[in-house]
């Protein structure tokens, strides 16, 4: 590797009560590279996400960022690294408006008073990059919102911030044709940035177009984790759902990375 | 109009007309804020100003604000907790304990006043402390927590009164929170300057958001909001500032209630935690959802704890205010009604138990339909049984004037 | 607290204010609860007192709550009442209603309790001491009567947050404090029933009785209280052995007495209690000046305040006939089904 | 292990061995069921035995279960209410109403037991027809409703005692409900049926699931249940039928009470009714998520004011049972803290105030740690002051116990 | 038209408060066609549909089943007329386990008594044919599942009865490789039994690879509804993005239909 990875795991493992979800996970996120989380529905994709993310505690395993050893016990943890995620389940307040979610837990003030004019108008520039255009007003209420202009809300409010990771799970899973294109060229753009960006995805053809490296899990192990220019498309799709792929992915013993 | 994108629409709409135009769009389409509290408040006073005269006199009038006080302070309070979709059941008795606190240093161990006064609301917020960490920290549901305090404070008041006896008030100053009457021509400045005061903030807002170039109220419509609370303000002093002694010759009765001034810097304070503070976007966001707002990175625990401080330290103000009425503390003082009362008036106002949605006009407003219907029940000299069936009916009145506005305007979609 | 030729100035003002008809009388019930005679008994014979002397009254209750206590008052004295008759919940809110009526030349009464430091034009009453006293008294009688030998008694109170209750307690502690200390009783258990819950009070003495099994003697400080404790004893068998007291007369107390469960109770001629708070207030009211019988001195400030005070008497099988002659109680409601055999038996009819 | 897909897994597992890791893990993994709130009830047991010894007398084991009853009888019908996310505050006087009803028919009218009972009844059901669809149809929030009910019922009673009196009753067959026993026999007989009909049901119904194809518990499993039920109900009919007479020469005192075997009936008629009919499954999914249930074609109004229907009808079973055990009914039947007490237990139980969490199990694992308060601070001997205190303190206590267990068990994910 | 539409919508319109989100919208739905509803985000698609079920009541228009008009006012109308809908914000009972709200509101039974079994074989076989291979247990709570897993329940739910027609909104979001292929194969073979089906989706391949019909929505009005053999991809990105595309769309008037 040419340069050490800003975010890895090593030996993960999570059960939710009897049911082991997680087995052994290693998975590494590169500074200045797109690298795409890909897996069968219930393979685990969240559920890691959700423990880089501090939502879940883990069970067992390593958490190295920026090469020091760390302790992430809740989403305040992580967000004090600088990972910043889109959770798959978006997680909005229903009672509060576009804005007030987007800066939610990071409110900008002017004194004690909030700066509500400042916040509508930094929200209202980050959504117009979206290519979001039947919002008819910013102060509306999320419940209010159709299912892909709640998707966008939510990725507006992880790009707002300065940040070294982002994660981003099932971005475009709700989103049109136009603004697809739009989140994938903001993926690309951050990790061109110089940040570390983590996309999950079921559409292999984003994948390949924009990431980096590709880590597939299959039923909680990590099946490979390898450059996207390495491999070809059905090659994925065999470690998606068998685990393996001729060479790669899970043998007798257990997952190997590139 | 409605395919308007984003950009293009920011600037527009400036004009009153479509302002108003969309107030009624919005009201029509179930945005009813506090309408329907309103209007269930005024059938209520025409139904008892129709059957008793008396009710709409001066001194009934001041009589309402210092009958409702105790419960509409206790309710402000509240409006954190239900904010958050817990419920306090101990925030009665809490005030109880409070008051006693403040009876037994004051007259029994002599300390003075503002001594007093403070050791009761550290009280409250030691109560609150306790409780809101049992909530947040050991994940006790919040209505066997303070179950087990309603339980508890009974005994405590019990415990600091003595056993059923009751301890008088004589201190000058606390006595006068519920029973004197500011000065009329303070009554009037404090009434102008207040007026301006909200002038003043609503031009400047607009005008900053006007220069960023975002949506802003239209001058008119402010003018027409500084107008409408000019009336109420005026109106409401004037009234309260006519003589309403029977005989005037010996005692002089006028001016505005001290709790009036009271309620209202306690509505302006919460108001202003509650819709400018980061602090009070945190309460609405946890009790709208909690994941969501862990996941913000608040720290939701500190939010619990804190919303249950604030409700335990209303409720000791509630508490002095009630002490002060009564000129005395007894094992009952926050007892029988008052906390079903106040978390009524809450509800009643429009703040929802399930969290989320929720103001602290809310209790002023609920407070007030409480406090009218016991003052107006108070007028009909009705036996026992026949007043608590009637009162239960009016209660059952004024909501469904309030579920009734807010069904017919509500859309087919949400409820 | 001012005197009382002060009050009484006042309110000939008030009543020259309005010369055309006389005032209007406002009476504040404590509560509907503790005690049933309040709306049964109290409110009828004040109606029909002031019905039959031409005055404007109004009667309300306050429901054991102090907040709708002062409410009430707040709104009689809007209403227009010159008379203010209160039964008061506590001293502080009394004294309060008492001091605003004061300052709005309203003519106060206390009725049935004394408002200490407070400032009434006059006082009538039961003494609630005496009340006690007779239900102690009464007690020993009967333990007497069934020869007991060092009987254990348990006290079941009145509501802890009642000073009446501890009035009542003063009362029979004062007479059978010293057989306890004598030796010639046992003190057994000893608690206090919330706001006089009879459903409350049944777990109560079921506990005091698994607690103490031999308990032989029980003062109940009213007749509810009492009917919930020899509802536990039924379950044994041991109603009409362990002698029960009560208070107030009630049917279900007269009933339980004439059956041989209930030992005794207290009856407070409340007729003769509410004509002669009647009678002060219609004078009142008319502006006039009434006389007391006699005085009380209140504890608190010191101050004599004229009063009328009446005396309970303790009812025991024997002398159930005297409540029924006094038309408390009427034969049909008291003697119905099994009871009329025992009513006969008692002398009743 | 956890890799198998569902057609693999099927018929597996059915070894004993699996099934009772899986079961211990189950259990760490936070899926508790009545562990904690049993916990919490023997912790409160030890601690009373030793400061009491009566407390383990077989009459005080008697008396537990009639003091209990009113409560846990009107808490088993909160559950309904509260499975939907509703409140009933009017349950209490609601019973308080149905058995002033019962008294003035059967006392006053001079009706016979069975028709005054079936009044009652039916004097609950309408209470809860008026209340659900007050709440279903106006859509008024449920607090506010029967807030305004719990008022107006409690002038009702008053109105219907007449201002205050006591009615007595003399019916022998409403007395005996909470004041007297079964023939020993009896109950050792209905115990037996009792074990032998869950064990054939448990087999039968495995059978089933296993002879299609399905995963069924094993029947050491299921043996294992069996035999626990036999031991406690065991244990608890020889307990009961221990003579516990003070002066068993005059009166023999044995036997189970019969409000045992009635809150057996009523547990399992509503656990059926929740368990295993679709309508239990629509009162969950209503409380679940009550547009999931709309959009499932459920006609949710009707499952709400059914809910009501059954709180205010197990109210007025309640309210029977009191008057029975009182001997009498008076204003405050059904008042005071019944309805904390009843929506306590319900909750201590583990049945959730949001919706959608609950069983009728609860209500009566919670009215015991209710009734286990009551009786053993009765014992203890305090004054009111201090019993208040303690009394509380000894809920948060049984409630902390029941929250440490599941936090311990939890796994970090989830609340 | 070959052949009478079973479901057909005339001059449907419908508001929030002051914000009119379908304006005059006219939709068909044929027995043994697949319709694909496609429009941007916000363009209205799952409003349509909310209405279509009974869940909003229209304004105004007119509602057309199998030629007769009919009053639809509340989902159990339109599930006695025989239209079954999955919608977007999936709508599950988390407090539920899966054989629980595949059945909901249509519980099987056997006198009095829920017929648990039965429910949780049809439920397994239903289940099994989309292809869900990490659900651990049938009796699991929805609130654990994945948000692929939670799809396929509410896709499973919807397709269980015997129905007319049946509308799926955005189905395959969260849906991995295998499973979309699983549904749209699933899409076709309803159509080919007979069915009306609806899809909407933002996935133009989908679209093309199974629909008969296509009707795009632009910011609340009919564009174009349309063959899909008539046209190409690019002609309905266009439709979508810009709510025109040569003839095709919305001219100076209001929508035309093919
Ligand atoms: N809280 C929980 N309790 C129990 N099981 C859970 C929980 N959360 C997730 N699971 C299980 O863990 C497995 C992995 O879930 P996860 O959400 O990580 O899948 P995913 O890879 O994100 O799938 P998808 O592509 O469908 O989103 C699933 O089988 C799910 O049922
Ligand atoms: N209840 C509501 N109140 C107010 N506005 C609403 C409501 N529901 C939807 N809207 C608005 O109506 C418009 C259409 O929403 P709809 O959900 O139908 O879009 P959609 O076509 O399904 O989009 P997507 O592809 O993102 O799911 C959106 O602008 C949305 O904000
Ligand atoms: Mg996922
Ligand atoms: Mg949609």
């Amino acid at each position: 590797m040419s340069q050490g990875p800003i975010l890895e795991l090593r030996g993960i493992n999570k059960s939710f009560g009897p049911v082991q979800v997680l087995h052994d996970v290693a998975f590494s996120a590169h500074a200045g590279e797109v690298t795409a989380l890909v897996g069968d529905n219930g393979a685990g994709k969240s559920t890691l996400v959700k423990c880089v993310g501090g939502i879940h505690q883990i069970d067992s395993g390593e958490y190295f960022f920026e090469g020091r050893k760390v302790q992430v016990h809740g989403p305040r943890d992580a967000a004090e690294l600088g990972v910043e995620i889109v959770y798959q389940d978006l997680a909005l307040c229903d009672n509060l408006d576009i804005v007030q979610n987007m800066f939610l837990g990071r409110e900008r003030r002017s004194g004690l008073v909030l700066d509500e004019a400042g916040m509508e108008e930094m929200a209202a520039k980050t959504l117009e990059g979206l290519s979001v255009r039947t919002v008819k007003s910013l102060r509306q209420h999320v419940s209010s919102l159709s299912g892909g202009q709640r998707q966008t809300v939510a990725i507006a409010k992880a790009v707002l911030w300065n940040s070294k990771v982002v994660i981003l799970d099932e971005p475009t899973a709700a989103l049109g044709v136009a603004q697809t294109a739009q989140v994938l060229e903001l993926v690309r753009r951050l990790a061109d940035n110089g940040l570390a960006v983590v996309l999950i995805s079921h559409n292999m053809n984003d994948v390949f177009a924009v990431s980096d490296r590709i880590a597939a899990l299959y039923l909680g192990r990590m099946a490979a984790q390898i450059k996207t220019s390495e491999v070809t498309h059905s090659q994925v799709v065999e470690l998606i759902t068998s685990g393996r792929s001729g060479e790669l992915g899970l043998g007798n013993g257990n997952g190997a990375t590139s | 109009m409605t395919t308007e994108t984003l950009p293009e629409q920011r600037a527009s709409d400036s004009r009153a007309g479509v302002h108003l135009r969309n107030y009624f769009e919005r009201v029509r389409g179930g945005e009813l804020g506090a309408l329907p509290a309103v209007f269930g408040l005024v059938v209520l006073c025409v139904i008892f100003s129709v059957l008793r005269p008396a009710f709409l006199s001066a001194i009934n009038f001041a009589n309402l604000f210092t009958q409702g006080a105790a419960v509409t302070v206790i309710a402000m309070g509240l409006v954190f907790v239900l904010l958050l979709g817990e419920i306090d059941l101990s925030a009665g008795f809490a005030s109880g304990v409070c008051a006693a606190v403040l009876a037994v240093l004051l007259t029994l161990e002599g300390w003075p006043w503002y001594l007093a006064v403070l050791a009761a609301m550290l009280t409250g917020v030691l109560i609150g402390l306790a409780l809101g960490s049992l909530v947040a920290k050991l994940g006790i549901p919040s209505f066997v927590v303070t179950l087990a305090a309603f339980l508890a404070f009974q005994g405590v008041v019990l415990l600091l009164v003595k056993n059923g006896t009751n301890i008088s008030i004589q201190d000058g100053t606390i006595l006068a929170i519920a029973n004197n009457n500011v000065p009329p021509l303070l009554g009037w400045a404090g009434a102008i300057v207040g007026v301006a005061a909200y002038a003043v903030i609503q031009i400047t807002q607009a005008r900053r958001r006007t220069g960023r170039g975002l949506v802003a109220d239209p001058m008119s419509v402010i003018g027409f909001r500084v107008a409408a609370l000019a009336a109420v303000a005026g109106v409401a002093v004037y009234v309260l500032n006519l003589e309403r002694s029977s005989n005037a010759a010996i005692v002089s009765l006028k001016g505005v209630p001290i709790v009036v001034p009271l309620i209202v810097l306690l509505l302006i304070i919460w108001t202003f935690v509650l819709r400018r503070t980061a602090y009070g976007r945190h309460i609405y966001a946890v009790g709208g959802n909690a994941e969501a707002a862990r996941r913000a990175g608040i720290n939701v625990d500190r939010i619990r704890i804190s919303a249950f401080v604030i409700c335990s330290f209303m409720a000791s103000v509630g508490g002095i205010i009630a002490a002060s009425r009564a000129n005395s503390v007894d094992p009952n003082t926050g007892g029988s009604n008052v906390l079903l009362f106040a978390v009524g008036a809450a509800v009643i106002g429009g703040t929802s138990l399930f969290g989320g949605r929720g103001r602290a006009l809310d209790a002023v407003l609920g407070g007030a339909v409480v406090a009218v219907i016991e003052n107006g029940m108070g007028l009909m000299g009705y036996s026992a049984g026949v007043k608590f069936a009637v009162t239960g009916s009016v209660l059952l009145l004024a909501a469904s004037v309030d579920a009734l506005s807010r069904k017919r305007a509500a859309t087919g979609g949400r409820r | 607290g001012g005197e009382s030729g002060d009050t009484s100035a006042q309110s000939t003002d008030a009543a020259s204010a309005a010369p055309a008809k006389a005032g209007k009388v406002g009476v504040i019930l404590p509560d509907s609860k503790s005690s049933a005679r309040w709306e049964t008994a109290d409110r009828k014979y004040l109606e029909e007192a002031f019905k039959a002397a031409g005055v404007e009254y109004d009667i309300q209750n306050a429901q054991g709550d102090k907040t709708q206590f002062q409410t009430i008052a707040d709104q009689m004295i809007t209403d227009g009442a010159t008379v203010l008759m209160i039964v008061n919940l506590d001293s502080g809110t009394g004294k309060a209603v008492l001091d605003k009526a004061q300052s709005q030349g309203v003519a106060t009464i206390d009725y049935d309790r004394l408002t200490l430091g407070g400032s009434a034009s006059y006082y009538v009453s039961f003494d609630n001491t005496k009340v006690g006293t007779l239900q102690g008294e009464g007690l020993v009688k009967c333990l007497t009567d069934k020869k007991a030998d060092k009987p254990i008694v348990a006290e079941l109170n009145g509501s802890p947050t009642d000073n009446n209750a501890t009035l009542f307690k003063n009362g029979y502690d004062g007479v059978l404090q010293p057989k306890y200390d004598s030796g010639e009783y046992v003190k057994g258990p000893d608690q206090s029933v919330p706001e006089w819950d009879n459903t409350q009070a049944g777990t109560i003495f079921e506990q005091m009785l698994t607690q103490e099994p031999k308990i032989a003697g029980v003062l109940a400080a009213n007749d509810g209280l009492g009917n919930a404790a020899i509802a536990v004893l039924k379950k044994q068998k041991l109603n009409g052995k362990v002698p029960v007291t009560g208070q107030d007369a009630t049917v279900q107390g007269l009933q339980n007495i004439l059956a041989g469960d209930q030992c005794m109770t207290v009856y407070k001629a409340i007729k003769k209690e509410a004509d002669a708070a009647a009678q002060l207030a219609v004078a009142l009211a008319k502006g006039e000046k009434p006389a007391a019988s006699g005085s009380v001195k209140d504890t608190e400030s010191g101050r004599d305040v004229p009063s009328v005070l009446l005396d309970p008497q303790a009812i025991f099988f024997d002398s159930v006939k005297d409540v029924v002659a006094d038309g408390f109680v009427s034969k049909e409601e008291l003697c119905t089904g099994e009871f009329a055999a025992k009513c006969t038996e008692a002398g009743i009819g």
